[in-house]
């Protein structure tokens, strides 16, 4: 699929409104809990995720909000989730970004242990394969996340059974607040990837074409046969980790560097340089404001879940089950 | 029906719902063909259903009880066979994090069943002979079956493997070749959530599972000779439990005893001798007694493991003290 | 003494023990200075004792646990931060099988402490409020303690570092800067192992800890005024159990309830209730009674996790029938 | 250190011997619960141990008996240890050859996880840095162990501290019954260590010699502050995994050619070539079979330990405990 570049400033500018409103809200008083920010991962998440065909399979992390909305996931919906509300994803059971998944969108919730959704991924991929169906499994995980066993053992996995699943590494160069040369001796993720037997390309993660064009080529690739990818995008996260982190760790030098890199200036620069309109733009901007003061209104507007429902739907359906 | 052991049933099964099923497949270390796994409870069904359906991992149970996740959520029915239970603790995470919440969180179905060959009394020491289903058993989210007799191995594994959630299915490493009878085949399902009276009797209740069913049934012949009338309840499933059965029998007997061969610190006999003490207050004649491990690593050497782990005689002992209180 | 919370404690308790011992050293995910730790506790100990003795891990629990056990095994007393107490499981080998196990079969002492910082009541979700103690506590070889006020998060840090055997010591998070009071300073260990009388009565025995402890001495005022004298036990440490303390109390009040916020099911309430349902059946007026969590992961929304955890409400309800018994 | 040829043919030998005995025990009937196999891994476990100082620390696994015979370990206390006797390393309380731990040997007992020893090695290693200790950790994984998780995040954590931590992996292609390729994606096992930072060497593990060269450089490293080393060798184990296994799944052929490679043989071949007179290698084979033999007879003629004793030395010494 070729990228449409207004497309993707749709998604990403959707991506950073949601998550502008959420953090509003916490910062108003009106959060429940803690939440993640999403700020600069916006090329990634999105990017990647419109490389799929509709019967593939993402599993997602902490900072792929725009993934969820790519594949269909309402902004009520999330909204509603993240307030705790019935009409959330998860009806009020999972906080936070944790839990958002819905298999009717092809997406696997995901759960706070990174990196789990890398297995799961991997397993789905193995289950395509085994059944011969040409479906891709798309995961992602954070430079923290890359130094873990499970990355290796998943990696490992994928190789052995040439499973189509793409694994892009969100490598934001900080894991919380420790960076990356602190945590890997080996800071090549790509390189640690190929020792795995997986190969590897390192991309700009801020550059929504870039993230496109590698992963698009890794999902066809997968299709074919040609087994699993690991994409690593680098990028920064331009706010704390989580609404409630100070974020004094990052040094203002790099987040200046890194501000003037923002993956919606970039795309907006690309696209004032193919002489789209500015009215054009703008009208999507002004399009994704209504979608998330509606979403926002509905989410608040929301009732909570009905405590009597606390131990429904422990079980899954099937005989024996109701 | 042909003659065979525990360990066959196991197999039988396998076979069966591989057969009925192809969505189920069997995945584990050293478990394809010929080798077909440490106990070779897979070599038979390697044999029919080849590499494809019987797949040798690595030695990496985080990451492919995470596959195991991935691929039952998209639909496959996966059989995993951690090599012994005491690695189970190897893909916790897997399980307890993943696999126990996806339903409850976001209404995603897991439909594994994890193969766990578990206790002891085989002088195979700390990290051989483990009972670890308490823990398992705590976490909300995963339903975990203990089988003790060939049509209970047979029939808890359709169960499980029909079921659409994950469940653990203890095996018993000591019934494996040990216990003998006729293996069953064709499709018997005995249900999860439902214990099974081993043994009538009137005097008292010994509730068990697993191995500690044949100590509990071999004490409750011994004491028959000397007019003591045991009830033997086998719970077959471990979660959720069938407290009806239990509370049933307690109620004829008014005398208990809860006998399992895991630590009986915070075990799951604490659980039920704590629900009967609860809801059977009023018809116990005396106080619910539990036999358990002791709170140390199951111990290799013959004198130690026998020190360590209940038996038809301690079984024995302690219903003598319960009836004489 | 200076006024400051519970968290404050905890940290005093390190500065307290790293000046003492030049062998204690702090491990974990993103302890360092300057940033401190996820709940800031480490951040007065990284600023004293920089980077050498407070270090940061990658996000590779089963490892750097791995590593403390070789540490501690050299002599060193590492004090482990898991970021939450539910990534406790991430490291679970690293702890069950290898740290639980090596004086018990070879002599090899492992002193470390593992500092998890558990619970919920903060809208958190599934994922960072678990308590997973009854895991650690059916688990033969580990310590495990639960402190509920500053004396005792102070105290029993203290002795958990002095102690040769490792400890996991379970931090309440609810209590973290909602629980104020004067911070300990010098040498005032709290022993491993000793109970205590939180609020002294003669109708009924509550048996809690953590920040339950709270929620049933606010329930126990409120029931003063209605007559009834609740006496509340606060166990502080889960392995090994005082019963002697708890039954003594029993044996006083004939009427006790277990709460935890913990999953009820197979809980740690079920190995106390079922051991005083046992050794004080003659002394009791009424069925030992349990509250605790539900079988489900712990739930975010509000009103979920409000239905899914015990109270003052629902402490002084069960205390009211268990006295109208 | 030197390598004195007939020193380490000594301990290989005793470790021969000593396995030969074990087995011989369980094949008439007098062992207790199962044993693994050594054969093969001889030149490994001895090769690296002699490289050690007395105040070094090994962190031996299934395959490096030799390792215990080398840092003082008494075939005495190991045969009674296996044959669950009051008088061998654990008192009964672990199995086969796990649990022979002894801090005032240096040696630290395993656990059946693997490949758990490594991160307590590299643990270990860290704190003789950590106190500025000229000390050095030495330890020991299968080829199965070093596709774990745990293999990459122990070589990352020794990475990062430059941890004096050598970290022998004996490829003997084979973990259990699963052929190397069937396990990992990518069998260059040095390749994977050095992708985490951890410098690498790919030795022949028969040869002694070999090993303790390279060992020894990697020893010799470390304790100069070099860092840690992986040093990779490749061996066959020429017996079944353990005593229960009937060892069909490697080919014939396979075990042919390295049948002809037997460490032992290979030593002795060198040692002829160097002119050792043969009555000085048959003498120490008498020495090593009255060892041995006195070692069995003791283990046989040993007290069971008294059930008493189960529940006694659960917890450390220390205050509040007796
Ligand atoms: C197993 C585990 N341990 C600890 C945590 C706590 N934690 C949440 S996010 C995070 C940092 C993750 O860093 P990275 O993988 O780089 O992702 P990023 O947040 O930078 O996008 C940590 C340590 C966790 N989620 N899982
Ligand atoms: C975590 C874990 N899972 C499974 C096992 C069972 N097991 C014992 S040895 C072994 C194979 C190990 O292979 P390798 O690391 O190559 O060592 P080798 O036995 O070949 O020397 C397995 C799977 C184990 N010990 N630990
Ligand atoms: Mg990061
Ligand atoms: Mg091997």
């Amino acid at each position: 699929m070729e990228l449409d570049l207004l497309v993707a400033y749709r998604w990403m500018r959707l991506t950073r409104a949601v998550d502008d409103a959420i953090r509003n809200l916490w910062l108003t008083g009106q959060g429940v809990g803690g939440t993640f920010n999403q700020r600069g991962h916006e090329a990634i998440s999105v990017g990647a995720a419109l490389c799929l065909a509709g019967d593939d399979v993402v599993a997602p992390m902490h900072r792929d909000l725009g993934a969820y909305l790519v594949r269909g996931m309402s902004p009520r919906r999330l909204l509603a989730h993240q307030l705790g509300r019935a009409t959330g994803v998860s009806r009020g059971r999972d906080a936070n970004i944790h839990g958002c998944g819905d298999l009717s969108l092809g997406i696997i919730g995901f759960v706070s242990h990174l990196p789990q959704s890398l297995p799961v991924a991997v397993g789905a991929a193995m289950a395509f394969r085994h059944r011969g169906e040409p479906r891709v499994a798309l995961t992602f995980t954070g430079d923290g996340g890359s130094i873990t066993g499970l990355f290796t053992e998943s990696l490992n996995l994928a190789a052995l059974d040439r499973a189509p699943v793409v694994i892009v590494v969100e490598n934001n160069q900080y894991a919380y607040s420790t960076p990356i040369a602190e945590h890997s001796a080996n800071p090549d993720i790509a390189a640690r990837s190929r020792a795995m037997g997986v190969d590897a390309v390192d991309i700009d993660g801020n550059d929504v074409i870039a993230v496109h064009r590698a992963v698009q080529a890794a999902v066809n690739r997968a299709r074919d046969g040609g087994g699993p990818t690991v994409v690593v995008a680098e990028t920064m996260r331009m706010l704390g980790h989580a609404i409630h982190d100070g974020f004094e760790y990052v040094p203002d030098a790099l987040l200046e560097r890194w501000h003037e890199r923002d993956p919606l200036t970039l795309l907006e620069n690309r696209l004032a340089a193919a002489e789209t309109e500015t009215d054009r733009i703008r009208a999507i901007d002004d399009e994704v404001g209504v979608v998330v003061d509606d979403a926002v209104a509905f989410a608040r507007d929301s009732p909570w879940p009905d405590p009597g429902e606390v131990t429904a739907r422990v079980w899954a359906t099937g005989p024996g089950h109701e | 029906m042909s003659d065979g052991t525990y360990l066959d049933a196991i197999s039988a099964a396998l076979l069966h719902e591989m057969d009925r099923d192809d969505r189920v497949l069997v995945m584990g270390e050293d478990v394809a063909g010929p080798f077909g796994g440490a106990f070779k409870v897979t070599k038979p069904v390697a044999e029919r259903f080849g590499e494809s359906r019987v797949r040798n991992m690595p030695m990496t149970e985080l990451g492919f009880i995470g596959a195991a996740n991935g691929m039952a959520l998209m639909g496959l029915r996966p059989v995993i066979e951690v090599q012994f239970a005491d690695f189970i603790s190897t893909g916790f995470d897997s399980i307890v994090q993943f696999a126990a919440t996806a339903h409850y969180r976001w209404g995603g179905a897991v439909p594994w069943v994890l193969r766990a060959p578990a206790d002891g009394n085989l002088r195979s020491g700390p990290f051989h002979s483990q009972n670890p289903e308490a823990w398992f058993v705590h976490t909300p989210g995963l339903k975990v079956v203990a089988p003790s007799t060939l049509a209970d191995a047979y029939g808890l594994l359709l169960s499980a493997i029909r079921d659409d959630n994950p469940v653990v299915y203890f095996e018993s490493k000591p019934l494996y070749r040990a216990l003998k009878g006729s293996v069953p085949g064709g499709d018997a399902p005995v249900p999860i959530g439902v214990a099974e009276i081993a043994r009538p009797g009137s005097h008292c209740t010994v509730v068990t599972y697993g191995a500690m069913r044949h100590e509990a049934t071999t004490a409750a012949a011994h004491l028959a000779t000397e007019g003591i009338d045991v009830e033997v309840v086998d719970l077959r499933t471990l979660k959720p439990l069938d407290l009806e059965t239990v509370t049933a029998s307690v109620r004829k007997t008014s005398r208990v005893l809860v006998v399992h061969a895991a630590n009986r610190l915070a075990g799951i006999g604490a659980e039920i001798a704590a629900t009967v003490a609860d809801v059977c207050f009023t018809d116990l004649d005396a106080p619910v007694k539990r036999l358990g491990g002791l709170d140390v690593p199951v111990p290799f050497s013959p004198p130690l493991e026998d020190a360590y782990r209940p038996s038809a005689a301690t079984i024995a002992d302690s219903c003598r003290e319960l009836c004489a209180w």
